[in-house]
């Protein structure tokens, strides 16, 4: 077996400038300075730096890059100019890359041929999400570009990576080949792999069942369907995605549970919002959704690889948010719902979301649950852009599917979805919660964090602030007749990596 | 017959333009009627003939309004019909009526036989039901079809039925004139015969003046009491029936009538062979139009000038060179 | 008519065509007998409906399929019964020996193909010819009907000519292999007074010329008073009275012919009132028992309206027959 | 000749214009392309900036017109979600994809509908016709999507003739040519029976029969030539749902056609390419039902001598 | 003729009538489509939106299930039977109604543009040619985008889709009828342009409207499928067919039943509207009438 064709559902944006992009890339010929380890996701030396150290208040971090790190073509060893040259680019005006305004207010500096060093104008534990995860810093070969300016980029753009890009149909399909020797030590099997995107689900399954992919990506039920046809589904080794339902609105600033017609949530109300939670058979749901052995997660964002994971509350999980539809209908006689709400029907707003299939039956279920219960719920279809519009708007009054993926570091993530600092139209509206976000913006000093995200997620916890779901791994579904075993962390938006590794038979 | 003329018909005109050629390019000109001039008068009857493409239908539909003339007059008793307003020109409207020719398609599908024939009297005047009721049974009666059929539609009648339910419809507003294009074209030899006579009955009841439309010369003689002959748009002739059928003065009139072929064997008849094609309207010859065709041709008077039309004979009037002495 | 008797060109002998239709059967051609000589001219008149053009399509065998069918009879042309020939055969037949022209003018053309390439598809299937002659023998043929400046038209299409002039083509594809036979069912119905005189002038002429027999169908009695020989006179289906057309003008012998000749209003001289038949012709599926023109008759008696007369020899000599009690009760 | 492909241009143009604006003001009155294309956490800088660049802050009437102006000059911007690439050269690249597909399935709906309809029309009420007229029925009652997708399923899965999906050889192109063809097989199939019928009928049919040409020729020849007038006339429409259908088909196949950006550039926003793409439909539209103008004048004298 | 034999031709015909109504597609679009649509509460044998986890993926009756659910169960364990029986509603709803503006808008502006003429037809066909050149498709998109999916909007795309053919057909059928004989007649009757327009034209072209209408209905099932596919039809968790047999869609190959059955559902209402429309249209057309 010489190609490998690996079938996934079309990107967000399709270009060889990943700095253009919102970050989500299936892209191996191009590497960051962190990498994941394939078997556990934590960040390793695995990509262009060798090491790195930081100083004591997370301002100012260094790293090594491998000294014998080559880009493809000739282009060179791997050195701090080429890091500079991409830092600058990725920083510049066109720059749309999520995550990446992290790194405009940070100065690089080359130090040797082979060390830059990052100074941070504030503490930032986390500063190596910025250089192995989503919206991170891509090194591209600045003798190239020295050559061939832009254009090269744009044709074929010089990586260092174990496969070598060879071209893209846009919208269509992109090709890479092996390296041999690649400097690294890494040698796949074979000597080309293509994505395809390809939108239908279905149209994928076949495309494995007829032979013309090794890999593909499946919603769950088609996995199952392909597994039952004897293909193999195979996970990431760590999680990929969580996701949970939000409430959007300031809906838990003081005065909306008192003057509740100021903002006509019905999930003012924390009890409301405690019977939401109650109401649904998550184990039934997430089986459905995602099938067995996926975990219900108690907080959203909160992840046992970071910081702030609360075991206790992963133990009480069951018995606060466990199904318990009588305790729901009690809380909701109790809290006068519906008779004394204004806006007693809970909008449900699927958007499309790429990838994420699953959030239409989702809220389906949840639906259907609230239901029982006697929750009105009512049900509105749209497309990404126009619910963001509605929530950057902050004309928010709805109950949405949300993802998390790749998961971010619980500090980022717990800043975007709930608090005024990272993503402002997301906020909660609670002082308390948010006056911790604040104090985590400056605090450098681990176990503080720790404490400090601790009791954020405590908070988010107890009061019922959202309806958490899972933690997903990420899964790929490979032709049985082909495909040996491929182990990757899940840690890209796409959940596909380390593709050097998928061992054929 | 008294000579009071209803209508009077004044220098009447109508041009087309039309486009011809691939893909319609060029605008050309028919003249379908050029410089008419006729009257008709109460319990008259007035044929129009001529072949096919002169003009006759749209003479009509100029009396009837349907169309508006390039140029020229129509007087309904001394008015001229394009100023009529309001109730006058509802008085012209109950007051001139039209059969058409094809039965099946002048009678609308959807209507019932009673709607249908009442419908001129309820556009123009204001009458009780009972009253639209009593009209429509006695037209039906006067033209022999039973007060039953009202309640029908078109479809459960034959041809000739038809034929007398646009009768019907035109005599219930008590018509004084009612234009008949081609009446009988359409029916059946025996239908025919039927329709002419209460043409003939209905004209001695109700006292109504005609103006036909016959291609069939046999019909026009039978009916009409004047005639006039058109050809490409103009009259060439005009005067009582009898005069032009036994005497035709214009060479055109001649032919036509030589052509038409009577039914008995044993009348001998010698035709006047009409040579070359039939004129396009849209390039009509010039000089008398009917000068490539006539058998009579003078010389170039004939391809130069156009021929006044004038009195000939006793109340005859003819266009031709050959009486231009 | 000659004083040799021949052969008759064409034979029909109780010819019957049934019609089957979802809301019944009848028979449009009902017992049909009819003889057709050499250069001679049959006229077929009735009321529309009657199956005048019934009777020309089972001459050349081209009833609409699956709604009709010869039941009985036979069509002898030269002797050769019609009937019995195979598809192919027929189809020899058609357009060589027996020629048909059509209602419409307007819609008897092709208006997609040139007038050349029609007249020369006919004659390419009778009488075949090197491709180079066929332009030419189509200008001949077009100059036979004369058309004017026939090099010029033979290159037209149907819709860039008159009427008359189509009509003339229709009559040039139709003589164009020669047949024996010509049919015109009411060819000149849609055309004018002069048009139609020119049009039946050359009819004649081209009969004289090559003897052939025409079959003349219309309901246009100077037509017939005209241009034929013999006369058929059909109602419901049935020859009611046929002859030659001198003694059936003299002296009609079936009330409906005396009828419909009473009907046409004449060129010439007046007459008070024109006479009409009263009521309308039966509906195909009609059940009648007796003479089917027995309820519009004047006439009629009790018998007609019981029993169907048979045709009677009017005049004794074979040469007038009609199907009329009132024939033998005379 | 000149004046009147001058009025049709003319008047195509005007339509063209009209779609012009629907297109714009459609694309403005729906979702922000700031929230499909800048992360969800984006900063407010980074928006302020993509606003600024996009010209989104402008009033609309004067974002109307610099689009309307530059996009006579078939400069419709540069594309948001396939950065780098411009507008309407995207969307034209594509249209090679779109219009072979779109051939193919013209092509397999002529093949197989004429044939078809003229069988149903010569064999009225036969088993032929029964059978014809129902297989335009479910031809016209199957969602066009499954039908792409039990096609993949049988041809390319189980029976492994062809192949899923994509683009390259010619046997890619046979499934979605002939799910977007099914649907007007039986359009154009019910149409043919029924010119055929009516031209079957004609006078001159029946002369034709009457000059002994032989049956084959009376159908193929003499009716079908007359009939095929009616099939053509439905061309422009069968333009239209030929690219109606691949919206959903080249979704479904993955074909990288014009549908496929389309659905792709809606879904993500991206204003460029959506009008691109609208207004490049829409002149394929009016460009064929010239076409078809013309053709019309070649097929049938009667049109040339009115 | 005497008054008995009128009376027995007439009652022939209603005979004849009668007989040739299609009785089989009457019955099919009466179980399938209209009866389901109003009585879909009374039949249905489940709730069509509660999932019932426990019964996931149930095969119908003779490939393993049960009769409980008859056409077995989808993703989330919901009948499929009861959400074919309540999508009946949503279907002929969108079908009518969408077709009503249709038919409205498209007859309107048909029958004022063919017998005016002038520069309001030139408008009119202009506009025709517009919206036959806007990919219906493409317009759902752009219009879901705008006012959001919802029932309103495909309703609004399919009067969009619609409207032009009516426009059109009426319209040339305006053109004949204006010069007809009948209308000329009640010109010269003294006819106002509404009571022509009113009494003589609409009512001969509504035939036309009835046959293209029942014809129509297919196009629009269709059309509501295809919004459904590209998921901007009506939203969840409403039943309609199209969404069923779009979610059901990628389960073809394994779980069959989820789209199957109601792809059966549309085949059979369209099939047999289309049936229908055939007969209609062959009734009501006067060249049949005649004979
Ligand atoms: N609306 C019109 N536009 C253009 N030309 C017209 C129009 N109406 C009639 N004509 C032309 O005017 C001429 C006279 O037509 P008209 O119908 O009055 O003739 P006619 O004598 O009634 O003929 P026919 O005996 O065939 O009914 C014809 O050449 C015809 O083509
Ligand atoms: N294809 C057919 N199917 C059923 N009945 C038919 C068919 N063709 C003709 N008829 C019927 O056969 C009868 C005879 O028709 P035919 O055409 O021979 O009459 P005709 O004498 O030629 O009348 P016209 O003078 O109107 O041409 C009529 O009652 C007619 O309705
Ligand atoms: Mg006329
Ligand atoms: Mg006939």
């Amino acid at each position: 077996q010489d190609k490998v064709v690996v079938a996934v559902s079309p990107l967000g944006a399709d270009s060889n400038l990943y700095w253009t992009t919102t970050g989500a890339f299936i892209f191996p010929s191009m590497q960051t300075l962190v990498g994941n380890s394939a078997e556990t996701g934590k960040y390793d030396n695995s990509q262009l730096a060798e090491s790195w150290e930081h100083n004591e208040d997370f301002t100012s971090w260094t790293f090594k890059l491998h000294p014998n790190a080559v880009f493809s073509d000739d282009w060179g060893p791997v050195t701090s100019a080429d890091v500079v040259h991409s830092f600058e680019i990725h920083t510049g005006d066109d720059a749309k890359l999520s995550g990446i305004s992290a790194l405009k207010e940070t100065t690089l500096t080359a130090i040797d041929d082979h060390t830059v060093r990052f100074d941070l104008p504030t503490p930032d534990p986390d500063f190596l999400f910025s250089h192995a995860g989503r919206g991170s810093l891509v090194i591209y070969s600045k003798a190239q570009f020295d050559a061939e300016g832009m254009e090269g980029y744009e044709a074929a753009p010089a990586g260092s990576g174990p496969f070598k890009y060879e071209g893209r149909d846009v919208g269509q399909s992109m090709t890479f080949s092996s390296i041999k020797d690649h400097w690294s030590g890494a040698s796949p099997e074979f000597d080309e792999i293509e994505f395809r995107w390809v939108s239908e689900p279905s149209t994928r399954l076949a495309m494995l069942a007829a032979g013309e992919a090794h890999a593909v990506t499946l919603p769950r039920d088609l996995r199952d369907d392909a597994a039952e046809a004897g293909e193999t589904v195979l996970s990431s080794s760590a999680g990929a995605m969580q996701s949970t339902m939000l409430f959007t609105g300031k809906f838990m600033k003081p005065e909306a549970e008192e003057t509740r017609d100021a903002t006509s949530y019905a999930w003012a109300d924390a009890r409301v919002r405690e019977a939401v939670n109650r109401a649904l058979d998550r184990d039934g749901i997430l089986e459905v959704l995602y099938g067995e052995g996926v975990e219900a997660l108690p907080v959203y964002t909160m992840d046992p690889r970071f910081p702030g994971y609360s075991q206790e509350l992963a133990d009480r999980f069951d018995e606060d948010y466990g199904y318990d539809p009588e305790k729901a209908m009690a809380l909701l006689k109790e809290a006068g719902y519906p008779e004394a709400f204004d806006n007693a029907a809970i909008p449900l707003v699927v958007t499309s979301l790429a990838g994420n299939p699953e959030f239409a039956q989702m809220a389906e279920l949840v639906q259907a649950y609230l239901d029982v219960v006697g929750i009105e719920t009512e049900m509105r279809e749209q497309d990404w852009a126009t619910g963001n519009t509605a929530i950057r708007g902050f004309t928010a009054d709805f109950v949405t599917p949300m993802r998390n993926a790749p998961v971010r570091p619980a500090a980022l993530g717990v800043q975007i979805f709930f608090t005024e600092h990272a993503s402002p139209h997301l906020d909660l509206g609670d002082p308390e919660i948010n006056a911790l976000g604040g104090e985590l913006l400056t605090e450098t000093d681990p176990e503080k964090r720790d404490a400090i995200l601790n009791e954020m997620f405590t908070s988010i916890y107890e009061s019922y602030a959202h309806i958490p779901m899972a933690a997903v791994p990420a899964t790929v579904v490979v032709s049985s007749d082909l495909v040996e075993g491929w182990t990757f962390p899940g840690s890209t938006s796409s959940g596909l990596s380390h593709f050097e590794l998928i061992d054929l038979k | 017959m008294t000579n009071t003329p209803i209508l009077q018909v004044e220098n009447l005109s109508k041009h087309f333009d039309v486009q011809t050629g691939i893909f319609k390019r060029e605008t050309k000109t028919v003249k379908a009627a050029t410089d008419l001039n006729f009257n008709i008068c109460e319990r008259e009857t007035l044929a129009l003939v001529g072949e096919s493409g002169c003009g006759k239908t749209t003479t009509t539909q100029l009396l009837l309004k349907l169309q508006n003339p390039t140029s020229g007059r129509i007087l309904y008793d001394g008015e001229d019909i394009n100023t009529l307003k309001g109730d006058a020109l509802k008085a012209y409207r109950s007051r001139v009526q039209a059969v058409f020719q094809d039965p099946w398609s002048s009678i609308n599908p959807r209507v019932r036989i009673g709607d249908f024939v009442s419908e001129p009297l309820i556009v123009n005047e204001k009458v009780g039901s009972n009253e639209v009721d009593r009209r429509v049974n006695e037209a039906l009666d006067a033209v022999g079809l039973r007060p039953q059929d009202a309640r029908k539609f078109p479809h459960e009648f034959s041809g000739g039925q038809r034929q007398r339910i646009a009768i019907a419809s035109a005599i219930i507003s008590r018509p004084r004139l009612i234009i008949l294009d081609e009446p009988v074209s359409g029916l059946d030899v025996s239908i025919r015969s039927q329709i002419i006579n209460l043409f003939k009955d209905l004209q001695a009841e109700y006292g109504l003046s005609y103006i036909l439309v016959a291609h069939d010369l046999a019909t026009t003689r039978y009916l009409a009491d004047r005639v006039a002959v058109m050809y490409l748009g103009k009259i060439v002739e005009q005067g009582p029936t009898d005069d032009v059928f036994d005497a035709p003065s214009h060479p055109y009139t001649e032919a036509l009538l030589s052509a038409a072929l009577s039914a008995d064997p044993t009348e001998k008849r010698d035709e006047i062979p009409m040579t070359g094609e039939v004129p396009s309207p849209l390039n009509p010859p010039s000089g008398c139009a009917f000068h490539p065709r006539c058998h009579r041709f003078i010389g170039d008077i004939c391809s130069t000038q156009a021929p006044a039309l004038r009195s000939h004979g006793t109340g005859c009037s003819v266009s031709c060179h050959l009486y231009n002495q | 008519m000659t004083d040799v008797q021949e052969a008759p060109l064409l034979e029909v002998k109780d010819l019957r065509v049934k019609i089957s239709t979802k809301a019944g059967t009848f028979y449009p051609v009902n017992g049909h007998n009819f003889t057709l000589n050499k250069g001679e001219t049959l006229g077929i008149v009735g009321e529309s409906g009657s199956g005048k053009s019934m009777t020309a399509t089972s001459l050349v065998r081209l009833l609409p399929k699956h709604a009709a069918e010869v039941e009985s009879g036979s069509i002898e042309l030269e002797g050769r019964d019609l009937l019995k020939l195979s598809e192919a055969e027929m189809r020899k037949v058609r357009g060589s020996e027996i020629a048909m022209i059509l209602q419409d003018p307007q819609t008897s053309l092709n208006p997609s193909f040139t007038v050349g390439n029609q007249i020369s598809e006919a004659l390419s299937l009778h009488a075949p010819g090197p491709k180079k002659t066929m332009r030419e023998r189509a200008i001949n043929a077009l100059r036979k009907v004369k058309v004017a400046a026939p090099e010029h038209r033979v290159d037209c299409y149907p819709g860039e000519l008159s009427g008359g002039m189509r009509q003339r083509v229709v009559g040039a594809i139709a003589i164009s292999c020669e047949p024996k036979i010509i049919i015109a069912d009411e060819p000149t119905t849609s055309l004018d007074v002069t048009v139609q005189a020119q049009y039946l002038r050359l009819l004649k002429e081209l009969q004289d010329d090559t003897g052939m027999g025409i079959i003349f169908i219309t309901h246009d009695f100077g037509i017939v008073a005209n241009l034929c020989h013999k006369i058929v006179v059909m109602y419901y289906g049935r020859i009611v009275e046929s002859g030659t057309v001198e003694r059936i003008f003299a002296k009609p012998a079936h009330p409906y012919t005396e009828a419909l000749i009473g009907a046409v209003p004449k060129l010439r001289g007046h007459e008070g009132r024109l006479r009409t038949i009263k009521g309308q012709p039966p509906a195909p599926m009609e059940t009648l028992t007796g003479c089917p023109f027995a309820p519009r008759c004047d006439k009629a008696d009790s018998r007609c309206f019981n029993e169907l007369p048979p045709t009677f020899d009017a005049d004794g000599d074979g040469e007038h027959l009609a199907s009329c009690w009132r024939v033998i009760d005379q | 000749m000149l004046k009147y492909l001058a009025r049709r241009v003319g008047s195509s143009l005007f339509a063209l214009w009209v779609i012009t604006i629907i297109v714009f003001l459609l694309t403005h009155l729906s979702g922000n392309p700031v929230d499909a294309l800048l992360p969800d956490d984006a900063t407010k800088q980074q928006i302020d900036a993509f606003i600024r660049d996009w010209g989104l802050d402008k009033p609309l009437w004067q974002q109307y017109l610099t689009f309307l102006g530059n996009a006579v000059q078939g400069d419709f911007g540069t594309s948001l979600k396939w950065p780098g690439e411009d507008a309407m050269g995207f969307v034209l690249a594509r249209m090679p994809a779109t219009l072979q597909l779109g051939g193919i399935a013209i092509l397999i709906s002529l093949v197989v509908a004429l044939p078809l309809g003229v069988a149903a029309a010569v064999y009225k009420g036969s088993p032929v016709d029964n059978g014809a007229q129902m297989f335009a029925l479910l031809g016209q009652s199957i969602p066009n999507f499954w039908l792409g997708i039990v096609l993949i399923w049988v041809f390319s899965v189980w029976l492994g003739w062809l192949p899923t999906s994509g683009t390259g050889t010619f046997a890619h192109a046979i499934l979605p040519a002939i799910a977007i063809a099914w649907f007007q097989v039986s359009a154009l199939a019910r149409l043919t029976r029924s010119a055929m019928l009516e031209v079957l009928d004609a006078e001159y049919i029946k002369l034709a029969r009457v000059k002994g040409v032989g049956e084959f020729s009376v159908v193929w020849k003499h009716a079908l030539r007359n009939a095929a007038v009616v099939p053509l006339t439905y061309f422009g429409i069968l333009a239209a749902s030929i690219l109606t259908g691949s919206v959903v088909i080249e979704t479904v196949f993955s074909w990288p056609g014009m549908g496929w950006v389309a659905i792709e550039a809606i879904r993500g926003r991206d204003f460029p390419v959506v009008q691109a793409v609208i207004v490049a439909y829409a002149v394929i539209y009016m460009i064929s039902n010239l076409v078809v103008d013309l053709l019309y004048v070649a097929i049938d004298p009667r049109i040339r001598n009115d | 003729m005497t008054d008995l034999s009128v009376k027995r031709a007439s009652a022939l015909r209603l005979w004849l009538r009668l007989r040739s109504l299609p009785l089989i597609p009457i019955v099919i679009l009466l179980t399938v489509f209209i009866i389901p649509a109003f009585f879909a509460e009374y039949i249905a044998p489940h709730d069509p939106y509660v999932p019932n986890l426990r019964a996931r993926l149930q095969p119908p009756v003779g490939f393993g299930g049960t009769w409980e659910y008859m056409l077995g169960t989808d993703r989330l364990g919901r009948d499929i039977l009861s959400r074919i029986l309540h999508g009946s509603w949503y279907v002929l709803s969108v079908s009518l109604i969408g077709i009503t503006v249709g038919v409205v808008v498209g007859t309107t502006l048909g029958l004022i543009a063919g017998y005016a003429r002038g520069w309001f037809d030139g408008l009119v066909m202009r506009l025709v040619d517009i919206s036959l050149a806007l990919p219906a498709m493409l317009l759902a998109l752009a219009l879901a985008a705008a006012i959001g999916a919802s029932f309103l909007s495909v309703v609004i795309v399919v009067g969009f889709a619609l409207w032009a053919y009516f426009a059109r057909q009426v319209r040339a059928e305006v053109l004949l009828l204006r010069k007809s004989d009948f209308v000329a007649r009640s010109q010269v009757a003294g006819s106002s342009h509404i009571r022509i327009l009113f009494r003589h034209i609409l009512p001969n072209v509504l035939n036309t409207i009835v046959v293209l209408a029942t014809l129509q209905v297919g196009i629009a099932i269709m059309l509501d499928a295809s919004l459904s596919f590209l998921g901007i039809g009506i939203p969840r968790p409403t039943p309609t067919w199209g969404l069923l047999v779009s979610d059901g869609r990628d389960f073809i190959a394994t779980d069959w039943w989820i789209s199957f059955f109601p792809g059966l559902a549309i085949l059979l209402t369209v099939m047999s509207a289309n049936m229908l429309g055939d007969w209609l249209r062959e009734q009501l057309d006067p060249r049949q009438r005649q004979v």
